[in-house]
């Protein structure tokens, strides 16, 4: 069966370890902070000027000058820091984000990023700080479906789309596996009820087979 | 003495021409200076290039500023929101210039300018189509982009309190690009909740300092706070009390909404 | 649980090895983590390269590392001082290597390291020897010379208070350089007066946020403060009593004299 | 009668506008502060993080923690501000100071200034902010004697020492005149129990006489 959403931001949640500094995307990466193991204390950033942002507040709890990146109200776990925007994103851009998770049109086999614009005609272009966490943070994680709606994959040979960063991505959570970024291509790590057959037939690329691999301490790996 | 207070929001703009450079704080709406902005608007120059990270949320602030059609380019990362329909409006019809500048890039050119730095290599944005003509470099093994300084004739700050020093803080995330805008600006202007007595401010949390500031003005305090203690909003506009209610007009409701008044 | 917090000083500095470059903070005395940089001379590595503003002062901290015959270089802006003998006598040696560099330069190039960017052109120090060699551009009609990032191993910092998640705040001028370096190496350690619980700093007023900070450590309120109080000393490098009192030896002086011990 | 050092440093304060901030660098510059129009707000940067300085503590009342780019304990006025050095020296090089009044080894007709070294063999080079000041303020006052020691003027065509900016010096307060730098080179704006001749045989330089010009409004003049 493949992951629904929900399913996959738990997926995800694991592979974040105690003690992590993680930016969650605009979107469906933040469902991931419903899924942090209870107690382990990992600190999410949010680019608009915060560390240790916490849940968001009930209705009549809501402090407008504190949200998210999303613009969504949020609030202050003990521990929290302000700081400005040339702050935050030097933060991100000098490498001191350990882990950011994005949403994704398109990942190549390199691991370049494509998820800010479509580059359709007419359309309103809007980038915000997805290029900088793209290329800042020590991991990034993308969380995606495989297929577009019209069944197209969205793990590519080369980007057609416009690009967010080169060669950023390091692993790719979708609803059907698991894929790390290697230097021979994006090799498959977990599959949720599919095989290596059926995603090389999906993405039309050659996969390589890490199904069996022993699991890689991916911060560890990448830490820099 | 020093007084960088004005009477009011129309005295604290005085001086805004057309065509000037004017950065506006604020992420989405936390720290936007709506009620400069409003005086802006009233003050009525046009053609103006407007330095922002967003392009207007909803019918106020910036967005009313960009429906009164004074507003000839923007600069900004994030102009599309869901609420962004004025700003949408505009560029579809061609009657506002975009420059589109990645967030983080855009705040270190803001950056820039205030530090007196001539230019700067990025690594952000390097090999895509906003990078696309720019002057780049590989220094140790990384790809840069190099990006010049954004500079500003005024900058329109929400701050949340100040002295008549011109020193300044902030609440929580409407920080943003407030202190860094205060120093890229020739001429700086600051709205805050209130004006404190100097020596009020902590020294160690001052994060504008007055040497940034020009003018500072009271736009009174914000709905979710009462005497400066958090008191909670139930929507992110600042909007107290059920849904229901604020349609009714009247002073009471008037007060209670004043953070989203046209 | 994240707990930074180390044992003692010795725990701290683990790790550090001959050839480390290590960037240590401080302006003059104030903000020198002196009891970390004891640490390092007890762990002993050799050939280390000091990234610092000054080349010590007296015969404590990093005079007493150049003393000890522990750093090949020593990049900084103000060497020479009325009280740096130590760096004097080595440097006149030919013992000691010096890569001198104006003082916002200096800063400026660890805060590009800290915050990844690949290089900027700064108006400081154009047309003058410190610039030799270094590519030069003019930019809209002003001269600026291009510097690079300057990165390290570790950081030693001084600060006064931080909790276990390494968030630090700073006494005064004693933070000039600390937040800076904090971003700038890879494993940054940091001394205090005192650890806080979680949640006991305002959020606000944190300098140097935990993402920076991998490290910390308890050294002991210094002599001018009590209970966090300021309380005053008589001499710059805070001593107090009459000058007459602090050559007597024995716990009380010494207790008295902790900030000038060796 | 030549000024001495504190009438010299008596007669810079007059120039001060409240309302200025001002970087007095280290040495007799520092002299200034006790001359500053008494209830005058002039708010005093010290390049080591700090706005709004203070005078000199009491003995028993030094806090090591607060000292000026001197390394001098100093004390903290109402409305002080402190910050980390790469905030102060953004602050200096992006031209948010008004004035910094500086020492000199040399300042030419063209306004470039010598004070951090005299280049001499063997001697331990320091040049700590001077540079960053030099270049960066709006305004960059230079008081020194006309002469050294041994007689030779300190106004020059050209420096011979190792330069510190160049073209940033606005004007030059010495013990005998006052000199703006001009485009026409130094021009004598005020004298001190000497002539234009004497200022022009003991400089050896062509000057402006000004003596008899209204005064300037330097601040407004070269404000940016």
């Amino acid at each position: 069966m493949s992951l629904d959403r929900t399913r996959l931001a738990a997926r995800i949640a694991r592979d974040i370890p105690e003690g992590a500094y993680v930016n969650l995307g605009i979107g469906a990466p933040t469902l991931i902070s419903d899924y942090l193991p209870e107690g382990a204390e990992i600190i999410l950033h949010t680019e608009n000027g915060m560390l240790g942002m916490g849940p968001q507040p009930r209705p009549g709890e809501i402090d407008p000058d504190l949200i998210n990146a999303g613009k969504v109200p949020v609030t202050e776990l003990p521990g929290a820091a302000y700081f400005h925007h040339a702050d935050s994103f030097g933060m991100m851009r000098g490498g001191h984000i350990d882990i950011c998770v994005l949403g994704a049109f398109q990942v190549s086999q390199a691991g370049d990023l494509a998820n800010w614009s479509t580059g359709a005609p007419g359309a309103i272009p809007a980038v915000g700080g997805a290029m900088d966490l793209a290329i800042g943070a020590k991991q990034v994680f993308v969380m995606t479906d495989l297929l577009t709606k019209t069944g197209e994959s969205k793990l590519v040979a080369a980007c057609s789309y416009p690009l967010t960063g080169v060669g950023c991505v390091t692993r790719v959570y979708t609803d059907r596996a698991v894929f790390d970024v290697t230097p021979d291509g994006f090799a498959v790590t977990e599959t949720f009820d599919t095989t290596l057959e059926e995603l090389t037939r999906l993405t039309g690329l050659e996969l390589v087979d890490r199904t069996h691999a022993e699991p890689i301490d991916i911060v560890q790996e990448a830490g820099t | 003495m020093i007084d960088k207070v004005r009477a009011d929001a129309a005295a604290a703009v005085a001086g805004i021409e057309d065509g000037s450079t004017v950065m506006i704080s604020g992420f989405g709406r936390a720290g936007q200076p709506v009620e400069l902005i409003d005086a802006l608007i009233g003050l009525g120059p046009n053609e103006l290039t407007i330095v922002s990270n967003n392009a207007g949320n909803g019918d106020v602030g910036l967005a009313r500023l960009l429906a009164a059609g004074r507003v000839r380019k923007i600069v900004c990362s994030f102009p599309r929101q869901l609420d962004s329909w004025v700003f949408d409006g505009l560029y579809r019809a061609g009657e506002i210039e975009l420059e589109l500048v990645p967030q983080g890039n855009l705040v270190e050119r803001i950056r820039a300018a205030g530090a007196g730095i001539g230019a700067f290599f990025t690594p952000t944005g390097f090999g895509t189509p906003l990078a696309e003509g720019k002057e780049t470099r590989e220094i140790d093994g990384r790809n840069y982009v190099l990006e010049y300084p954004i500079h500003a004739d005024y900058a329109l700050i929400g701050g949340y309190r100040a002295d008549r020093l011109g020193n300044v803080i902030y609440r929580k995330t409407s920080r943003n690009f407030g202190p860094v805008m205060a120093a890229a600006a020739t001429t700086s202007i600051v709205q805050v909740d209130e004006v404190v007595a100097v020596g009020a401010l902590d020294p160690e949390g001052i994060v504008t300092p007055g040497v940034f500031v020009d003018r500072v003005v009271t736009v009174g305090e914000r709905n979710w706070l009462e005497g400066g203690v958090f008191v909670g909003a139930d929507d992110a506009e600042g909007n107290r009390g059920p849904a229901s209610d604020r349609t009714a007009p009247g002073p009471a409701a008037s007060a209670r909404t004043k953070g989203d008044a046209a």
